[in-house]
């Protein structure tokens, strides 16, 4: 009987085939978990608290007045209804990005002068805090952006505009990695951020904590690093198309449960 | 000044878990910055760990320790309200002490 | 059961202490063993520190990942069972400085820390014991570094 | 007044949305898209805001619909139209120099100093299994493991291997050439590899002696 054995071969080496893979995914989720207990996102969630509460600036007040989409001062829950639209700036704004207005309009800082600092420096550095830490108050809750105004909605229209816009040195757009399930680069496992990808992953777990070079992102640095990968120009910090994709990947995500602050590769 | 670490002490038993973050830089001495300018070292070079005022734990360091540092170890005959307290200190001379208490 | 924000908030600075530290006198500078941490394998390392001859012993163990998805953060631990021991090492094989980290243990607590550790490159990673009788114990564990993300 | 200079990007936005209840028309929107790009961008390093510029298999491939069969056969019949082949034709050169081109992810993000090709990378095994033995490879593409000898190839140059060896290099030349949306990069016609990487990246596929064909 020739067949059945040569079809128990096929079998065997299909399994020890998926075995391999199977130790190499199981190996990099063994190392993921020991560094979940601990992650110095936590460094910088205390950083951000402390800043909310401190009077700072040239006029010398807190941001705990602040309004991120639910009233001032409201923080818990505000994380997953970001990008939204608000009246004051007429923009759909970010977490980060709105935190800047929050800066200017009541801290008296130059809304420019932030937006422009690198990343990890200065002003910057505190943004990225303080929106860690507002991010870790709604760890645990669904994300649920509003889709009522319309500039909201036309925000999620350019965001998808921009998700598949396919340009620089190498063609690559968003898409390109982000589109289809189950796809990885290197070890790295790809969302697919056309749609809800699951609990924690994709728009739900940043800002998060990056191991492989000691620094806390949030999702307008993922972005920007994002771009550099595709090798494209540089996003401005806030700049329109960051925040329509954030719109765009955030409304996916609707009913996706929040990690963030993670702690990443 | 350095940021403030965290530190969890977690009783079971008659024995605390203790887990503290440290924020630090831990740079080897042997990278380069984008100029190629060698980035001096500077990393934490001692730790000590006190149980209720009395040392339990203290560590020497090089720079192979990861940027931020993470430090667990498990206290005996601890419980909860007791107070562990952590110091740290550099090779610039940097240092700092921060305190938690048992839960 | 306390959330882990409840805990956080419980961990209190104590400025107290930093306030009239100043600069650190030069003895305390010295206690850091810096023959130790220039040393390039596990065996001169453990010289610098006093001790003999490591031997291989099932009663060390060196904890962590069998793989690590990135080399500027990988979890290791050391342990042991024996009793007596005076000090534990964590060393990387491959390392520019192997030796990672030297814990003094007392009778307060156990003979297991954990730790993270950078790795240059895949590597043997070792637990050292180092007994108050002067016997020298270890423990190895290969752990493969890989390269994850766009590599750019 | 700071806050100001936060508004002047959302002006266009809410001018436009202003006039009509019912939203703006897909094609409105793409307009908005458009002109939320080109405003959002700047020029960093090497990397310039005219790299935003699409050419026509740029463009045919920017949404989330595949092209129409027609425009599709016009990407790929002007995709094959710029391949260049090797000079002399050398097709294959040395896969030790191959492997280590597809190993790097490096080269023309605003954080690399020249665009050299030289001083680019392959990005291969982001997206390909390729040497089996290098356990960290994406999955965006096909596995290229045993790529040679899949294809039955004994002699990178005997004349019954051309076909391959051709169809090898258009497809690291310009892969529009066969797939009119491909998502690999288009390493030859954009200057991202020269020809003598091009050919060291052939013959870790396709040489005999390469570790992807044992």
């Amino acid at each position: 009987m020739v067949k059945p054995s040569l079809i128990g071969l096929a079998a065997l080496a299909l399994c020890a085939g998926a075995q391999a893979q199977k130790s190499t995914a199981d190996g990099i989720a063994e190392y993921r978990k020991m560094l979940e207990d601990g992650n110095p996102a936590e460094l910088y969630e205390a950083k951000g608290e402390a800043l909310w509460k401190q009077k700072r600036g040239p006029k010398n007040a807190s941001l705990e007045q602040c309004d991120l989409g639910q009233g001032p001062g409201v923080v818990k829950g505000v994380f997953v209804t970001l990008p939204r639209y608000f009246a004051d700036t007429q923009k759909v704004q970010d977490l980060e990005s709105r935190l800047v207005s929050c800066m200017a309009m009541l801290q008296g800082f130059d809304a420019a002068e932030v937006a422009k600092t690198p990343f990890g420096r200065g002003e910057m550095a505190n943004v990225t805090a303080l929106a860690t830490w507002i991010a870790s108050v709604s760890r645990g809750m669904r994300f649920n952006l509003p889709q009522s105004h319309p500039a909201e909605r036309q925000s999620y229209e350019v965001g998808k505009r921009a998700f598949f816009f396919r340009a620089g040195s190498h063609d690559f757009s968003c898409a390109t990695c982000h589109a289809e399930d189950g796809k990885r680069i290197r070890l790295q496992d790809l969302p697919n951020l056309t749609k809800n990808p699951g609990d924690g992953i994709g728009f739900a777990a940043w800002p998060a904590y990056r191991v492989s070079n000691g620094q806390m992102w949030g999702m307008q640095l993922r972005l920007n690093d994002c771009f550099r990968q595709q090798r494209f120009p540089y996003p401005g910090f806030g700049s329109e198309v960051t925040i329509a994709l954030a719109t765009y990947m955030g409304v996916n995500a609707k009913g996706a449960e929040s990690i963030a602050p993670s702690i990443k590769r | 000044m350095s940021d403030p670490m965290r530190i969890r002490a977690q009783a079971a038993g008659d024995k605390v878990t203790v887990r503290v973050l440290m924020s630090h830089e831990m740079e080897t001495g042997q990278r380069k910055d984008a100029a190629g300018k060698v980035i001096p070292a500077w990393f934490i070079q001692e730790v000590t760990a006190t149980h209720n005022g009395k040392t339990v734990l203290t560590a020497d360091w090089g720079p192979s320790i990861a940027k931020n540092p993470f430090l667990q170890f498990v206290v005996k005959g601890g419980k909860a309200g007791d107070k562990v307290a952590v110091t740290w200190t550099d090779n610039k001379g940097g240092k700092r002490t921060d305190e938690a208490t048992v839960t | 059961m306390q959330t882990r924000r409840e805990m956080l908030a419980r961990s209190a600075t104590v400025a107290g202490l930093l306030a009239g530290a100043g600069f650190l006198p030069l003895s305390a500078m010295a206690a850091w063993p810096q023959a130790a941490f220039d040393s390039k394998n596990m065996a001169d390392a453990v010289k610098a520190l006093g001790g003999g001859a490591p031997v291989e012993s099932k009663d060390v163990s060196v904890s962590g990942p069998d793989m690590a998805e990135n080399g500027a953060v990988v979890p290791v631990g050391c342990a042991t069972t024996l009793p007596g021991v005076k000090r534990l090492l964590l060393l990387v094989e491959k390392n520019p400085s192997v030796l990672a980290a030297v814990f003094n243990v007392t009778d307060a607590v156990e003979a297991n820390l954990n730790t993270r550790v950078k790795m240059g490159q895949s590597s043997n990673v070792f637990a050292v014991a180092m007994m108050n009788d002067g016997k020298v114990f270890f423990a190895a564990k290969e752990i493969k570094v890989t390269l994850g993300g766009c590599g750019g | 007044m700071h806050l100001t200079r936060l508004i002047v990007g959302g002006a266009a936005a809410t001018a436009l949305l202003a006039g009509c209840a019912t939203g703006p028309s897909p094609a409105e929107l793409d307009a908005q898209a458009r002109q939320a790009i080109q405003s959002s961008f700047r020029d960093q390093g090497i990397a310039k805001t005219d790299r935003l510029n699409q050419d026509p298999a740029l463009a045919a491939c920017s949404t989330d619909k595949a092209p129409d069969e027609a425009a599709a056969d016009r990407v790929m019949a002007d995709a094959l139209f710029t391949v260049k082949w090797p000079a002399g034709g050398q097709f294959v050169g040395d896969w030790r120099r191959g492997e280590a081109i597809a190993q790097s992810g490096r080269g023309m993000t605003w954080t690399d100093n020249s665009t050299d090709p030289k001083d680019n990378g392959g990005n291969c095994y982001n997206c390909h299994q390729i040497d089996q033995k290098e356990i960290s490879y994406g999955t965006i593409g096909p596995s290229l493991w045993n790529y040679g000898k899949n294809r039955g190839i004994t002699d990178v140059a005997s004349p019954a291997t051309a076909p391959i060896v051709h169809y090898t290099w258009v497809k690291l030349w310009n892969p529009r050439a066969y797939s009119a949306c491909s998502n690999m990069p288009r390493f030859g016609h954009k200057g991202l590899l020269n020809e003598q990487q091009l050919r060291d990246v052939m013959a870790l596929l396709l040489d005999p002696k390469s570790p992807v064909n044992q």
